[in-house]
């Protein structure tokens, strides 16, 4: 059997966002495979370096456009560190709701997006349904649906609106008794069994070699988590578990999901419980947004998103424009040299399912 | 989260630093996370020696363009998942002939970092024979696009047209007030 | 293991029996949440064009266009945003940061269109459907978290009342660096200022250079204003004008409509304050041809200086001559210490002399030299004399010793305390009939003085304007004479001074309850009620109620072929007389303050240049 | 290019009148996430919206898709694609722009990746405002270009072939050349 070109996506049923793999196949094997990122590049990180401190709350979201808010988190940390600046404990806790509640979405969003490769389509239309109740609560707190631009460095744009913390808890006993009917309807299902277990297999000593992070490393049973190995907000004042599993495979990774959106709900809960009431930003600096100047100096701020490790690195020369940014897309690793090494092997129907599952995210790689 | 032991193991660490490497610096950035700049040629040793302590898994390799200095500054972030600590790694290398070395024989991933840093500031890595294949950008045509002296609007103007309105929407505004009379388009 | 389940699927059964998640649009419309950040609306009414939702962008979506037949006003500009929604991010910064609330967002978020014209906008508040303001939803509108103005003032170290009572020392410290940065980090660069000022100074650029901490530029945008346009907007009087000036910029500055103005005057004496004057020089170099030509200026007051200053850059010969001892006019003679220290007014007069103008002072012209003499040795005059004449209110007993004029009774008071003169008498209770600043002035002064000799306080201010809004003194001169211990009594007019029956002194003033100050036409023409009076004890009355100017330096021959309104000089534009060799500016043409006056010298000085340049033509 | 101020006497026959009936009612939507409006589909398409109650869906193969719709920004690795699919659609073909960005590059106006008109390169049909556009605008497009197909407005792919020079004059002068190399690079 002779080797075969293929190109795997952009346009491709099985392809989530517009990335491509470039690969030879053997029969349905395949034997090479390259990434193509770069379709959605946009150089965010040369026109960062153009705005305003603040004026890039608008632009940063969109580097990751499923899960925006952990961008503006990081961000907005980032500065704070630079700038030495407390934020009002309310600020934080607000942030925590956020970050959680992006979370829980995005989880949906992608426990959605398994139903397309996997043709268990059930799972795409309860999720993404339920990943709408979440935007709702969203537009009710920053006023649109998908770019939430909320989190600013310096606090939160803007106070809870009234009644929304009801809605929250409204929503988080929903998906408490949602999530469940998940588990037994979808993860248990036989189609979702056939389709996921054994794929795309890795083991923690790859996973570590390569640098992947999150859900992809703790699916092999190591339990690390940004939120509990290096705590930023007010992650070491609450309590939740890091789920694992120790297969390491398709089907480990996204039973994972549901069982993350439980502990989100259990921070959230305990977030709406902790929060003070108070002021909810400070200013960095002095003056109008237009004149914001961070003083000279250069920090990390890592967050753990639902993909792993998503980070930022901020570089200010004291002046009104960052002076450079650099992003750490969560799924870089896996997505850039894992589709090289790991990829061949696989067959080119579970090809889908390896992006899916570890969580490859075209925007956050191309920047 | 840190252990006494594990702080008791940084300031070990730091110091060590100091004594093995000759030239290098620490800064602290906040309890868990230290920059240190590290002369060119004893970078990679520190690398190794981090990645060694703990410190291995690497976040990011990105560049900054100190263009004033006429440096570039290499960046590598490492994270060691122990202790939650980061290391803000980072050397510089000249702006004119700006040439280092690899580190993918420590971190796979590192190549196409290299490759990304290679594309966007044109830094060369030697011992990564990718280095120099585009990645991100295709039949890209002008100055590496991080590079502080490149204008992407530059660029943008030269290369993708603007729209050119021909609508006078004040106009508009003021018939839509009831300022003036008139009729609107649509 | 997967479940082979019977009852497994029972659970997606039940979704039968609950209501449909599907929102059946388009027939069901769903409204967007109350912050919904959708298309704008902006009050067209309440915006002020100043900019800075343009500035604030970070999708350079809005672009200020201006609107025709747009009502002109002072703190306004004629321009309304332009909304390009193939740009906007709907980030709603624009709202956050609108200086006046015009600019809100509603929550329509529907619009297609396949005419890409279309999308270019210019919101009103009719929004983007052309409703009725009463029938939008708002969206997002700011709220004191979101804003991203910083409304509160930096305030610089002001001595309290009690202790700067005692003393003539300037009683508001300069900015130090750090509130003066933090101050100027305020500004949004919308340039109303600017539009404002009489003479137009770069007040946002000066400000941004503040911010930038680079002083040197700060000091060219002050000394030179617009280089390329004649020095437009250039203020040689910046450590005079950073103290005293009325700073006509703050009343309209695109903060105040929310917050307090910037402090522009506080800024500009933060420069000059921060550079030695003897580095002005170095720092701001004017290469000046020499024209060969010469020019008089009667009068070294604002206009005076001024005009001197501009002609020196433009390479004249200027010679200022002054009655007085000393140079400076008002700024030196009227404005008291505490305010106005004649160090900072050496300052800006050094660094004039230093581009060559010379200053004759003691002499008066038309007395010790004649004015035929100046014609005849130079070749243009600029005559800037001031209001120099008191007037009274010819009450019965003001011709009394003890009822004076407020001028030269500061002028006595300047000169007794730089050690020029003796100690002017000093009355335990004083009354000051008027309303203006100069009435707060004698009336701090005197009160500083009366704290000093007698320690106590004893000043009563009286005057025709009903209110503390209606007097013409700033609200804030008020607000510190009457902290300082003068009681001011507004709404009463002068009747009569009243003296001891059994010896020659003044027992106080009889005043009548003033109805009207105004005329239905708005000229002065006072209306009081002779039944309803009041009496203010006082061993010395000040009369404080305007000045007159003082032509007598001119001859005769000369001033019939001038041209006056009421008792001011008309001149063109370029501040020229009738007589085509002699300009004219400052009180004597317009007033009211030292501004004014130096706008007047800057515009003279290009009338004079015009006119010298135009003779040399054959 | 606007097709508003010289409305076009229709020239269809009734046969193309009946048959652009029956189009406007079973549209395939080419699944295609150009841009992170892509982000926005899912929703409409799955039970919260549900937009086959429109007769649209999505099809995996530009080859049998009538819609193109190119959500938000344009890289121009990904236009050099977007051009190639149009080009494989067959007629009639229309193209909705999703967003600020297709109509005047929206907040990447100053990238030196991304293009900022879309309509200068292939034809559009129909713009919608928004960044991004909530599911319910993208359901009013679809009616009105379903409208517009009806009438027989919608003609950017006849449009496209008329000035079919112009239109790759354009995309020579921002892409350089339309081709796509593998990454192999071999």
């Amino acid at each position: 059997m002779g080797e075969v070109k293929l190109f795997f996506g952009p346009n491709h049923p099985g392809m989530h966002g517009n990335f491509s793999v470039h690969m030879y196949v053997e029969g349905d094997i395949v034997v090479k495979a390259r990434p193509m990122p770069g379709f959605l590049h946009r150089g965010f990180e040369k026109l960062m370096e153009r705005r305003l401190w603040y004026q890039n709350v608008a632009l940063i979201p969109r580097i990751c456009v499923p899960e925006p808010d952990i961008n503006e988190a990081c961000y907005a940390m980032a500065i704070e560190k630079i700038a030495r600046v407390e934020v009002p404990e309310r600020a934080q806790w607000i942030r925590m709701i956020v970050l959680e509640l992006a979370r829980i979405a995005n989880h949906l969003w992608s426990f959605g997006g398994i139903g397309g490769p996997t043709g268990m389509y059930t799972s795409m239309y309860w999720a993404v349904a339920d990943r709408d109740r979440v935007l709702d609560i969203f537009e009710e707190l920053s006023g649109a649906r998908i770019y939430h631009m909320y989190i600013v460095p310096g606090g939160v744009r803007k106070d809870l609106p009234p009644k929304l913390e009801d809605k929250i808890y409204h929503l988080l006993d929903y998906l408490e008794a949602k999530i469940p009917e998940y588990e037994t309807f979808i993860l248990k299902n036989r189609i979702l069994h056939t389709r996921l277990k054994g794929i795309a297999k890795i083991d923690t000593e790859t996973c570590l070699k390569i640098g992947v992070t999150g859900i992809g490393l703790r699916a092999t049973g190591v339990p690390y988590d940004i939120r509990k190995v290096d705590p930023y907000l007010f992650y070491d004042k609450v309590e939740f578990e890091v789920p694992t599993a120790t297969e390491g495979d398709a089907y480990a990774r996204i039973s994972l999901k549901p069982k993350e959106i439980i502990q989100s709900i259990r921070i959230i809960r305990q977030c709406l419980e902790k929060m003070p009431s108070g002021p909810v930003n400070v200013k960095i600096g002095e003056g109008s947004g237009l004149r914001i100047r961070v003083p000279r100096g250069m920090a990390y701020v890592h967050v753990e998103s639902t993909r792993g490790e998503y980070g930022y690195l901020v570089v200010s020369d004291g002046g009104e424009k960052p002076y450079r940014v650099a992003v750490r897309g969560a799924s870089y690793p896996q997505g850039l040299y894992g589709v090289e090494h790991l990829l061949p092997g696989t067959r080119i129907d579970d090809v889908p399912i390896w992006l899916d599952s570890m969580g490859v995210c075209a925007p956050e790689i191309d920047r | 989260m840190m252990s006494s032991t594990n702080n008791i193991g940084l300031e070990e660490i730091l110091s060590s630093l100091n004594q093995l490497f000759e030239g290098v610096s620490t800064e602290k950035v906040d309890p868990r996370q230290y920059k240190i700049i590290t002369p060119p040629e004893k970078t990679i040793p520190v690398l190794e020696f981090l990645k060694e302590k703990g410190y291995s898994h690497l976040s990011i390799l990105t560049c900054i363009d100190w263009i004033a200095e006429k440096k570039f500054e290499l960046v590598y972030i490492l994270f060691n998942w122990g202790t939650g600590v980061t290391f803000v790694v980072s050397t510089y290398v000249n702006r004119d002939n700006p040439i280092f070395y690899t580190v993918k024989h420590i971190w796979p991933t590192a190549e196409y970092y290299e490759r990304d840093v290679h594309e966007f500031f044109g830094v060369k890595f030697e011992g990564n024979e990718n280095c120099e294949k585009p990645l991100i950008l295709e039949l890209w045509n002008d100055l590496p696009p991080l590079r502080k002296d490149f204008d992407p609007l530059e660029y943008s103007k030269k290369h993708y047209p603007d729209r050119e309105y021909q609508k006078d929407a004040i106009h508009e505004a003021r018939i839509i007030r009831g300022d003036v009379r008139g009729e609107i388009d649509g | 293991m997967p479940e082979k389940s019977l009852f497994a699927p029972l659970i997606a059964w039940k979704n039968l029996f609950e209501k449909p998640v599907t929102i059946r649009v388009p027939n069901e419309k769903r409204e967007a949440s109350p912050r919904y950040r959708g298309f704008h609306v902006n009050d067209w009414n309440k915006c002020i064009g100043c900019g800075t939702c343009a500035k604030i962008c970070p999708t350079d979506a809005i672009e200020m266009v201006e609107v025709p037949d747009m009502k002109q006003d002072y703190g306004m500009k004629p321009q309304r945003p332009v909304i390009d929604y193939g740009r906007c991010s709907f980030c709603a910064m624009c709202v956050d940061i609108c200086t006046t609330g015009s600019l809100n967002m509603t929550r329509e978020y529907i619009f297609v269109s396949p005419n890409p014209e279309d999308f270019r906008f210019a919101p009103t508040e009719k929004g983007f459907l052309k409703k009725e303001p009463s029938q939008i939803k708002l969206g997002w509108v700011r709220d004191e978290n979101s804003d991203l103005l910083d409304l509160d003032r930096v305030w610089p170290e002001v001595l309290p009342a009690q202790e700067r009572v005692t003393s003539f020392v300037e009683f508001v410290k300069a900015y130090s660096k750090e509130q003066a940065v933090a101050e100027a980090a305020r500004c949004v660069e919308c340039g109303i200022c600017t539009d404002r000022c009489p003479q137009h100074m770069r007040i946002p650029e000066y400000i941004k250079a503040i911010w930038r901490d680079d002083l040197k530029d700060a000091l060219k945008w002050l000394l030179k204003g617009l280089e390329s346009e004649n020095y437009l907007g250039a203020n040689p009087l910046s450590s005079v004008c950073g103290r005293v000036c009325t700073h006509r910029c703050e009343e309209v500055c695109a903060i105040s409509h929310r917050g307090e103005p910037i402090a522009i005057r506080w800024l500009k004496r933060y420069i000059v304050d921060s550079i030695p004057v003897e580095k002005w020089y170095e720092t701001v170099v004017f290469e000046r041809v020499p024209k060969g030509k010469k020019v008089a200026i009667v009068g070294s007051g604002p206009a005076g200086l001024s005009a001197a200053y501009f002609l020196a850059t433009l390479g004249y010969e200027v010679d200022i001559y002054e009655s007085l001892n000393r140079p400076g006019g008002v700024m030196r003679y009227g404005i008291p210490r505490y305010r106005l220290p004649d160090e900072a007014l050496d300052r800006d007069i050094a660094f004039i002399e230093s581009l060559g103008v010379r200053i004759y002072t003691g002499i008066t012209v038309g007395k010790d030299i004649p004015f035929q003499k100046l014609r005849e040795a130079y070749d243009a005059i600029f005559l800037s004399t001031g209001l120099v004449l008191g007037r009274s209110t010819k009450i019965p007993g003001s011709d009394h010793p003890d009822v004076v004029q407020a001028l030269p009774l500061l002028r006595e008071i300047r000169d007794f305390l730089r050690g020029d003169g003796p100690e002017p008498k000093i009355a335990k209770r004083v009354v000051v009939i008027g309303g203006g600043n100069v009435a707060m002035d004698i009336a701090r002064s005197l009160a500083r003085l009366q704290k000093m000799k007698y320690g106590e306080v004893n000043v009563t201010v009286t005057c025709l304007e009903r209110t503390f809004d209606e007097m013409p003194a700033d609200k804030e001169e008020i607000e510190e004479a009457m902290e300082e211990g003068v009681k001011i009594y507004p709404g009463w007019g002068p009747k009569e001074v009243i003296f001891y029956p059994d010896r020659d002194s003044i027992k106080g003033l009889k005043c009548v309850k003033c109805k009207e100050v105004f005329d239905e036409n708005g000229r002065f023409n006072p209306k009081f009620d002779e039944s309803e009076f009041c009496f203010y004890d006082g061993d010395m009355i000040v009369e404080a109620i305007g000045q007159a100017p003082d032509y007598s330096c001119l001859p005769e021959e000369w001033r019939s072929k001038l041209q006056f309104v009421g008792n001011r000089i008309l001149t063109n534009n370029l501040r020229q007389t009738q007589i085509p060799w002699l300009f004219a500016g400052g009180d004597i043409v317009n007033g009211p303050d030292i501004i004014h006056g130096i706008a007047d010298g800057y515009w003279a000085a290009r009338g004079i240049d015009e006119y010298l340049r135009g003779t040399e033509r054959p | 290019m606007s097709n508003r101020g010289n409305v076009k006497i229709d020239e269809r026959t009734v046969w193309e009148k009946i048959a652009d009936q029956l189009r406007s009612r079973s549209m395939w939507m080419l699944h295609y996430c150009t841009g992170c409006g892509a982000v926005e589909l899912p929703p409409s398409m799955t039970s919260r919206f549900d937009l086959e109650r429109f007769g649209i869906g999505p099809m995996a193969t530009p080859r049998q898709a009538d819609i193109f719709l190119i959500t938000g920004y344009l890289s121009v690795k990904t236009l050099r694609r977007v051009i190639y699919t149009y080009e494989k659609m067959p007629d009639p073909k229309y193209v909705i722009g999703f967003g600020s960005c297709t109509i005047n590059g929206g907040i990447y106006y100053d990238s030196y990746a991304t293009i900022n008109r879309l309509d200068y390169y292939i034809p559009v049909d129909l713009y919608i405002a928004g960044c991004m556009p909530r599911p319910e605008a993208i359901f009013e497009a679809f009616t009105k270009l379903m409208e517009m197909i009806r009438k027989g407005e919608a003609n950017g792919w006849k449009r496209y072939k008329e000035n079919y020079e112009w239109y790759k004059q354009n995309q020579l002068r921002s892409l350089g050349e339309v081709i796509i190399h593998d990454e192999f690079h071999e």
